[in-house]
């Protein structure tokens, strides 16, 4: 069972990693975007960390929604209200239980990723960060981390031969071709620190 | 660049734009540029807001006749649902708020949050999205058409009709109204380096330019190679046109993105004006000058906008901002 | 570049221009641009003048309470007398002309020759030289201080006080005395490209900048390595400071020399503005934009003014120009 | 002698001149300038050519004279109203002679020379064109281009190590050392001008 430590964890974990990832993400928001999501993320997540460190909400539920809240009140653009919905709708759908099980999760997670696509009107295939969130979320099947993960990751690598539909890669055209979505990227980066984090726990 | 960190640049600016502007009211820490009067009694607020960068859009179109407030986001990054509430609280007299969104999915989501809450708070808000981009086909397989140089008359005119008093429901008629009846098309001779990343946002070679681009430093639809300042006034004033019929005389906003000297934003403007004469439209207005920008790009871009006496009136009437500023 | 050819630059930004402000008579051929209702009765009236490429001075400044007439010379080059006199003629109204000419030996030679001819005409002329940048030292061994922002001020305000009617003696005087008030200092984070060349001036890497440039593309005193905004607004109002000794406060002008965006460049103004306080000069107004440009350059000037009561009076007092508009 | 027909020719070799050397002027006036000197005197001496076509001037004076007002009325710069003050100057002391000497024309040219010093307030190494005039009116001699072109090449070319003292050069103080001055330079190409106009006629 995973405690709202876990998730704190968790998401101390993708702070981690998107920091260590910021300047790979704003490179890959350069030659099809605005060049600004690594420096998106950072900000939000070091906020997360900042609001989670002071609030210590009590519950899995808690910590998401809070850290959801925390995105979109930080981040801005377009991966702010998207990745701020991704985790309040899983953080509700948690409800205030003080633990839940991986299959749990998963169910949650599948709700917040639905969000994101009712929220962004986006579908797998659009070059966006539900190219990552889907597949991961399909593999995660009752807590795999592990294949949620490397779903994920393929799932990122996976855009670079697609044309962009949704976001601003789209206003490209066919230009957006041949070039890996940063949100997507990051998306991988989400569920590697979750697996990563099952991984230390276990 | 002349910064000093990239994490500070919008507060930086801020805080500077308060020293300039004592008619403003700055609100550096929860980043929202006021009306020192606001809330005006009776009368409707414009809010508007996007990512930083487009200076002076849209801070600097804050001010009697125009916005009541804006919201700065990080440099090409949409603002915060937070900003917006927050803004449309301080200005809102009763009357109701007029959010002013160009159509990217960040400020989409980001207005459309404030506006739920900002209701939930018992604001009436109404919303008006800008999009008048033809480099962009508003498709299914598109964030449909981006919004850029005509939310400059959008702020304008609607923010001429509010101040006039007019009501929530035609304020944002007459916002939609100039929406619907303005065009814009932009070319790029180089690109623009934002402070996160320090360098060009990509490879543009002298001698080569990019069409059809945005205001977010993003490549065009195409290259191609240098073209004269009349062959790229012939493209940009002809895409527009092809998606645009005037059938009235139409407001032209020749804009420069950053960093395009004004003497060839005037060279320009007299090609463009040499264009629309060969089609025929005739020209009520026209505004030369960086008012709808992209950090440091080199290029422009042609807005038109079709008029009628009610739009042409409101557009002449007097606006007091630091970015436009007339008849007051 | 955003032209056609060289050689039509000036003409085709003086076709634009015309295009753009109905209210000024632009005169292509002969390249003067004059305020609508010039002459004015009884009052004096201000010309100015230099090269392209500065752009809004001095045609952005040419309308009520500014200048009568701007002659723009091609690129980076001084106007001929033929343009400077046949200014005068069109605005004198037979209470004279003042010459406000920016100390470039160009300048100085054209506007000379063109003050002899004017006054062969029966035009009564006066000239001021505006020569404010600390940069340069103003020794025997240099051509002397050179004119820059301080311009804009020494326009602003004697075009006030020429507005208000009042006689070529004083508005002359008023405008020496602002020059002599004023001080600034440039800097660099790009070289420009002028249209005849086609490439930048000189070669500046990224991460380093010039100190003590001018706005004719020239490089600067002295290279350095890139510094911040506030080390760099350290450095420009130190050095502003070190040759002016305001006793009164100042008008405070943070000028982008073109290609610099507006954030920044409002970023740089929140450094100004501590480094003043910091060293307890107090600042009555504070202008920021790009006012007095070098084409493409990127980079920002400082200039102060100490000005007394009558001379804020004067700035404040309205102004209707293309580049400079306040007040009506 | 020389005649009218002579000076026509003369300020025909130099625009020509010029116009080869534009790109070269601009150059030279890039680093220690504002790079305008070779587009400024090609559009000076371009409308030279037309105006002496148009007016043809009888006499030497005449030629130079107009020559002179020419430049003043179309260059601009710091050397419109010094190249223009040379050549009127030097044209109104030839006075109304159809024909002059090559020793009048030497007089003549002192005293064109000795205006552009009092006009601008250069001496030779201040690094100006008084770097090439001044030699080059030395050289000649009564008569001898030649020598008056080769030293006003010298001239110029010796202007390198100078430091600048007046003109734009001069702003950049101790930085001015090591460039060629474009308006020795370009006197340079004047009285090659005159020397190959003169060893034509011969
Ligand atoms: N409509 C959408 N649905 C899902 N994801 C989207 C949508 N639009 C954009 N994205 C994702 O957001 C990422 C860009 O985020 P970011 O750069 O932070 O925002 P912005 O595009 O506003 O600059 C894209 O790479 C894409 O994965
Ligand atoms: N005071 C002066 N006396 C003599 N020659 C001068 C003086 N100032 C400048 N020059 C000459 O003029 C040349 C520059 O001419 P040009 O580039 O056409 O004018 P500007 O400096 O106004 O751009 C210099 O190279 C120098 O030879
Ligand atoms: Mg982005
Ligand atoms: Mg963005
Ligand atoms: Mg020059
Ligand atoms: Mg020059």
């Amino acid at each position: 069972m995973l405690d709202a430590d876990f998730f704190r964890r968790w998401m101390t974990a993708t702070a981690v990693a998107v920091d260590g990832a910021a300047a790979r993400l704003t490179e890959l928001d350069s030659p099809i975007g605005d060049a600004d999501h690594g420096s998106n993320l950072q900000r939000g997540f070091t906020a997360v960390r900042t609001v989670l460190d002071k609030e210590a909400p009590g519950t899995p539920g808690a910590v998401l929604t809070l850290a959801g809240r925390q995105l979109i009140s930080t981040v801005g653009g377009a991966s702010g209200p998207l990745y701020g919905t991704l985790l309040r709708r899983t953080g509700k759908a948690l409800g205030d239980a003080a633990e839940v099980s991986g299959a749990e999760l998963a169910t949650a997670l599948r709700v917040g990723v639905d969000a994101v696509a009712a929220l962004g009107g986006a579908a797998p295939g659009d070059k966006t960060m539900l190219d990552a969130l889907v597949p991961a979320v399909d593999a995660l099947d009752g807590g795999d981390f592990a294949a949620a993960s490397s779903a994920a990751e393929h799932g990122a690598e996976a855009t670079t031969p697609l044309q962009a539909r949704k976001g601003r890669a789209s206003y490209l055209g066919e230009r957006s071709i041949g070039h890996q979505d940063p949100g997507a990227t990051s998306s991988a980066l989400l569920f590697a620190a979750l697996a990563e984090t099952a991984e230390a726990t276990s | 660049m002349l910064i000093n960190v990239a994490e500070t640049v919008v507060t930086d600016a801020l805080r500077g734009m308060a020293a300039a502007h004592p008619e403003l009211t700055v609100d550096v820490e929860n980043r929202v540029i006021l009306r020192r009067d606001a809330p005006v009694a009776g009368k409707v607020a414009l809010v508007s807001g996007g990512g930083s960068g487009h200076e002076p859009l849209h801070g600097g179109f804050v001010g009697p006749g125009m916005l009541a407030a804006a919201c700065p986001g990080e440099v090409f990054t949409s603002p915060v649902p937070d900003q917006m509430v927050r803004a449309a609280a301080a200005v809102d007299s009763g009357a109701g708020v007029l959010f002013i969104v160009k159509n990217y999915t960040g400020d989409v989501l980001n207005f459309d949050m404030a506006a739920e809450l900002a209701e939930d708070e018992g604001i009436q808000v109404a919303k008006v999205l800008v999009n008048d981009d033809v480099a962009v086909t508003d498709s299914l397989y598109t964030a449909g058409r981006r919004g850029t140089g005509a939310t400059l008359f959008v702020e304008k005119i609607a923010g001429a009709a509010a101040e006039e008093g007019q009501s929530l429901e035609r304020v944002e008629a007459i916002a939609r109204q100039v929406n619907e009846s303005a065009r814009s098309f932009g070319v790029a001779l180089s690109a623009c380096s934002t402070p996160a990343k320090g360098s060009p946002t990509f490879d543009l070679p002298p001698g080569e330019l990019e069409l059809g681009i945005g205001i977010h430093g993003e490549p065009g639809r195409e290259r191609r190679a240098m073209m004269t300042s009349g062959e790229i006034a012939e493209f940009a004033v002809n895409a527009v046109l092809e998606d645009l019929n005037p059938t009235a005389p139409v407001l032209a906003l020749v804009n420069g993105m950053g960093a395009t000297p004004l003497l060839e934003l005037y060279g320009f403007n007299a090609e463009v004006q040499r264009v629309l004469a060969e089609r025929g439209v005739p020209v009520a207005r026209t505004l030369v000058g960086n008012y709808v920008t992209s950090l440091d790009m080199a290029g422009a871009s042609v807005t038109l906008c079709q008029v009628d006496e009610e739009l042409l009136r409101l557009w002449d009437a007097p606006v007091s901002t630091a970015g436009l500023r007339w008849g007051m």
